[in-house]
């Protein structure tokens, strides 16, 4: 038996991680989330699903992917630095493993349509490109500023056979397309699945999307024995909602390993937030002294949400895992140290957890100690960004 | 029984349907004057919107006012002050979400609106399963919780939110938020599965945009509530006299 | 003993395939091909540097990258269609497999620094990914007219730590930018290695570079027969100098399987070409009635290249592989279909493939008939392209 | 022995080092009166550049030459319909790329090359491992097939490069393609390694662009090619007369 508390099971039945979790919605969508309750427990103890699930994740999503060692990362900052490769997945990034099992599940119980928020768009593409394998109607949420920014986004959704629509209540971005989707889902809850891309609404959301995520730290702890490094002494991920983070620590919960979370620093809802309720859970949010949800403000456009999972929350306030922030130049230079050392340019995303390392590296992470870093995502979603920024200066 | 209930009971056994107008606190500065016109003007009860940055329920119309009343710097400690010691001749019942008690303090939220009148609250997202602590504080302030019921609600979801409301049960006959809603909806099923288990009154909103459909819905039901119809003609620079007629042209049509 | 001709094998001593290949540089870089193509043979029978490479591809890479069954597709068009997944490889093309051989290859020669020419930019990234991981020298020739199409392919290079140079010579791309990395390649052949992008050049480049793509092949072939399909019935890739064919035709040249490379029709070097010399090698190549080298027409950067390589031509010749030739409309169309339907953007070039499988199912493809389709790489940097077309028509 | 490497020998023995100027084919409309004019200014075998869309071991200049007698329409026939039945007074060596001749057809080039008065070729694309079939046809031809040698060169091409090459040996002595190459050079040793081997006559190309240059490249070889500096004044618009006293100008510094 392990000798700590059993992190990272299944939460309360009411969807409860300690304080956080729960179900704060309009009663018109409780018993849609009953159901996919209902239907997600049943199919993730159905070895037919799982299968499925596992199957498409490999011949379609380009599962299992690697952990790379970065072999001049490592011996410049003196600490051992493992990256599981989320960027090579199918779209780009982690996202895709989620939205496999959801759609699947959408089918499953019968529904023929999705519809899902985006910020930036990988959501977004994610979801699109699940539902154009399964012939599922799809359509995504977006901000309209962010539709805007991410303009080629939108065009890949719609070559993907959805539909996107802008939104344009509140900050025009992320939190108001989560707004708008579940005002939508309100109206359509009868064919259509609300396919969340994070570890956050309400139960059972938080828990099935780490669910469906774990196979990053299932994976990763399984290929770190194979190559003999073991139990690394640290995983790190960056976090937005933090369904990356969820996946990847779900492989290491249980061990002694020491998990960190990368927050944008403007986005910092564990360090700089407070407990509230948004978007169906009770988490820690970044709010006025009114209690007023404020806009995050991250370079990453995927860590621009005020909240976080509420499996965070509690992870946090238990002690397990710690959470920290990291600033938009800090991000620039992880970048592109990492592409220039190692040949990978990683998401502005996954550079925050990159640029964590790089600053404790001797420091809170001991010369020598091996580390798993998750890569959610690839840069090239970023690169134009990121020229223009750096030119900028010049 | 909530005085609220008590006072919503009597209303329903003199036979007249209840009129609950919603207005958003702190839209405009004179709004309490429009609710003191809405009450002029034939309204049983008021509903007021505390605006909230993320209203998860709410369409168009209503998150605009909810932005032009935040933008005016509304919170829920302007809107207790602007309405302790007026009377404006009617039961206040808060609207809002979740988050904006929970921020408050629970506890400190449900005083602070009992010292201001306000007898109900209306919490969209706070489900029955989240609500014991909030319930068990608004005893304490004699404030009613009032739950909605929707088309999708399950028969023993129907039991148990019929059971636990407070005033009256809000009935929302389509699915849609606040605003949006098109077409006929599910009056009667919605309104008889709350009354096979209960006999609080039963009101019915979302999408009551007219007279007519307020006709329409009172066939059924014990009360009607209009919500964004009302605020859209403020937000369109309505003065308090003609929300009294745009009350009032409901009143008289429920009265025929 | 297999009843066909030994095809894919080593070309003749002197680099030939038929009457195609040979080596036709100046003087001043024979000693460097004598190098090179010794240092090949050496490493390419040491079973340390074969484990490295697999190695490098594994985790790194991104390899084996999967065979997805497309089964909307299959189904609209009344064939069985899998696709090798190179998009999946890491920098988003069958690209990687060639640079992590070569500049692996680099380092064992005791070089620290590589040249490439690119033209759209991908095999300019890969190259400057690949040298960054070992820290090598890397300057990447580009056609002035690319640098400006493929503006963010030049930051990508840059950020990856790599020097662009643009070339400004000639029609000012690729087949410009690979001239021109043949000149500087003669100043500074001591401590550079030239790693050439496909399968094409004087010899032993042609003949590395297929057998660095073969992985490609044999991974598919070993991947269907795991998955009970055993040898399709045909093999569909596209061609610009022909890697991504070769790489694939390589796990099935010695099988009856029909083999099928697809030219972009404004590139057509063996259907509209004839032979002749350029860059090094002997091939079919698109010229003037003069012997004039004429440029390519393609909307997919990477099909507009005058030539093909030698062993394509050879392969040609000897009746062994049938080349074709798909317009831009046709490959517009097959890169809309596949992403509805499938959940995969394709790049242009692999487009052209699957534009020729749309037109061809039911016709010279019977019905029912499997096809192992090559998905060279990802549509992502094609996106932009796209929808300028897309929208300037509307 | 091909009738040039005859003549080049004589010129050797005369103790005269040889100076070859190198001209593009069609770059300007009185090119071959340029020809004329290096010829009076004291050329002993001129080189004519056949001009390839392709040129893989030119540098600029001579790519900016071969594009604009591709422009103006130049080819294989143009050219040699042009030097047909004049008489230039030295011994024209055409020099192109492989393609042109392999696409023309390699026998009827060469016929086609040695009817117009060309008595060589340097092909710098064309590996001696790959000559065969042209020097077979140029053998019926009387062309001589001219090969480089550089300093990567092994001692093992060398042998057979100089064993090979006819009218005489074509030394770049350093790494670099034309019009290009900077700094001093290896002359000594690339053209003693070719020496150990053969008698042919060995001259130097490749960077040289003054008459100093040519004066110190002579100094270990039997003759000096002079391109790009050359085409670079045609270019900018240089007359014969110009070309004839800048060809004069390496002749003086030969021969002093
Ligand atoms: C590459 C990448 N990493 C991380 C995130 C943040 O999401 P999460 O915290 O749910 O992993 C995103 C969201 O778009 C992303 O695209
Ligand atoms: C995705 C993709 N496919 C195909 C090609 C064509 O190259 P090859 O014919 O060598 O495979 C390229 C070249 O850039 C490419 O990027």
């Amino acid at each position: 038996m392990s000798p700590h508390p059993n992190f990272m099971g299944a939460p309360s039945s009411t969807g409860h991680f300690g304080d956080f979790g729960g179900r704060f919605v309009p009663e018109a969508l409780m018993p849609a989330c009953l159901e996919l309750e209902a239907a997600f427990i049943d199919a993730w103890a159905d070895p037919v699903f799982v299968d499925e699930y596992r199957t498409v994740l490999q011949e379609f999503g380009g599962r299992p992917t690697p952990v790379t060692y970065l072999g001049r990362f490592s011996k410049k900052f003196g600490v051992e630095v493992f990256a599981k490769r989320e960027d090579l997945a199918h779209t780009g990034s982690h996202k895709i493993n989620n939205v496999v099992g959801q759609t699947l599940l959408t089918r499953r119980m019968g529904k023929s349509r999705v519809i899902a928020e985006t910020g930036a768009g990988q959501h977004g593409v994610a979801t699109a490109t699940a539902a154009a394998r399964l012939g599922l109607d799809c359509t995504v949420y977006m901000g309209e500023l962010d539709t805007q920014r991410q303009a080629l986004n939108v065009f890949r959704m719609e070559l993907l056979g959805s539909t996107v629509v802008p939104v344009t209540s509140g900050s025009r971005t992320l939190k108001d397309a989560v707004n708008e989707a579940m005002r939508e889902w309100v109206a359509c809850v009868d064919d259509t699945h609300y396919c969340l891309g994070s570890v956050m609404g309400p139960h059972p959301f938080p828990w099935m999307v780490r669910e469906f995520q774990s196979i990053i730290g299932h994976e990763a702890a399984q290929q770190l024995t194979q190559r003999g490094v073991g139990v690394p002494d640290m995983v790190v991920a960056c976090v937005g909602g933090g369904s990356n983070a969820a996946g990847i620590f779900a492989g290491f919960a249980n061990t002694t390993t020491r998990l960190v979370g990368v927050e944008a620093e403007g986005g910092a809802a564990v360090s700089h937030g407070s407990p509230g309720v948004l978007h169906g859970m009770k988490s820690m949010l970044i709010q006025s002294e009114h209690g007023q949800i404020e806009e995050a403000h991250s370079i990453s456009a995927g860590l621009d949400y005020p909240g976080i999972g509420p499996e965070h929350a509690y992870l946090a306030a238990a002690g397990r895992a710690e959470y920290v922030g990291i600033g938009d130049e800090d991000v620039l230079v992880a970048l592109q140290t990492l592409s220039e050392l190692e040949g990978i340019i990683p998401a502005l995303e996954s550079a925050h957890a990159v640029a964590w390392i790089m600053q404790e590296a001797g420091r809170s992470i001991p010369r020598g100690s091996t580390v798993l870093l998750n890569m959610s995502g690839r840069g090239d979603k970023d690169v134009a960004q990121v020229r223009d920024i750096l030119r900028g200066r010049q | 029984m909530k005085s609220l209930e008590v006072h919503l009971r009597a209303l329903r056994d003199t036979g007249r349907t209840a009129l609950v107008p919603y207005f958003m606190a702190g839209v405009t500065p004179d709004w309490t004057q429009h609710v003191a016109a809405a009450v002029l003007g034939g309204a049983d009860a008021v509903e007021i919107g505390v605006p909230f940055s993320d209203p998860m329920m709410d369409g168009v119309v209503i998150q605009e006012a909810a932005q032009r009343a935040l933008s005016a710097g509304t919170t829920i400690d302007t809107i207790c002050s602007e309405l302790t010691g007026t009377s404006l001749g009617a039961p206040l019942i808060a609207m809002t979400y979740y988050n904006l008690f929970h921020h408050y303090g629970l506890r400190r939220a449900a005083g602070r609106l009992a010292a201001s009148g306000i007898v109900g609250a209306i919490v969209p997202d706070l489900t029955l399963e989240e609500s014991d602590e909030w319930r068990s504080v608004c005893d304490e302030s004699d404030i009613a919780t009032i739950f909605l019921v929707a088309p999708s609600t399950t028969t023993e979801r129907f039991e148990r939110l019929a059971r636990t409301t407070q005033g009256f049960c809000y009935a929302s006959t389509r699915m849609a938020v606040t605003g949006r809603a098109i077409g006929e909806g599910d009056a009667t099923r919605v309104v008889e599965s709350v009354r096979r288990t209960s006999d609080v009154p039963v009101y019915v909103g979302i999408g009551i945009t007219t007279p007519d459909q307020a006709v329409q819905a009172a066939q059924h039901a014990d009360g009607v509530i209009v919500g964004s119809a009302l605020v859209d003609t403020i937000l369109n620079g309505a003065s308090p006299a003609d929300t009294e007629s745009f009350v009032r042209s409901f009143r008289r049509a429920l009265d025929e």
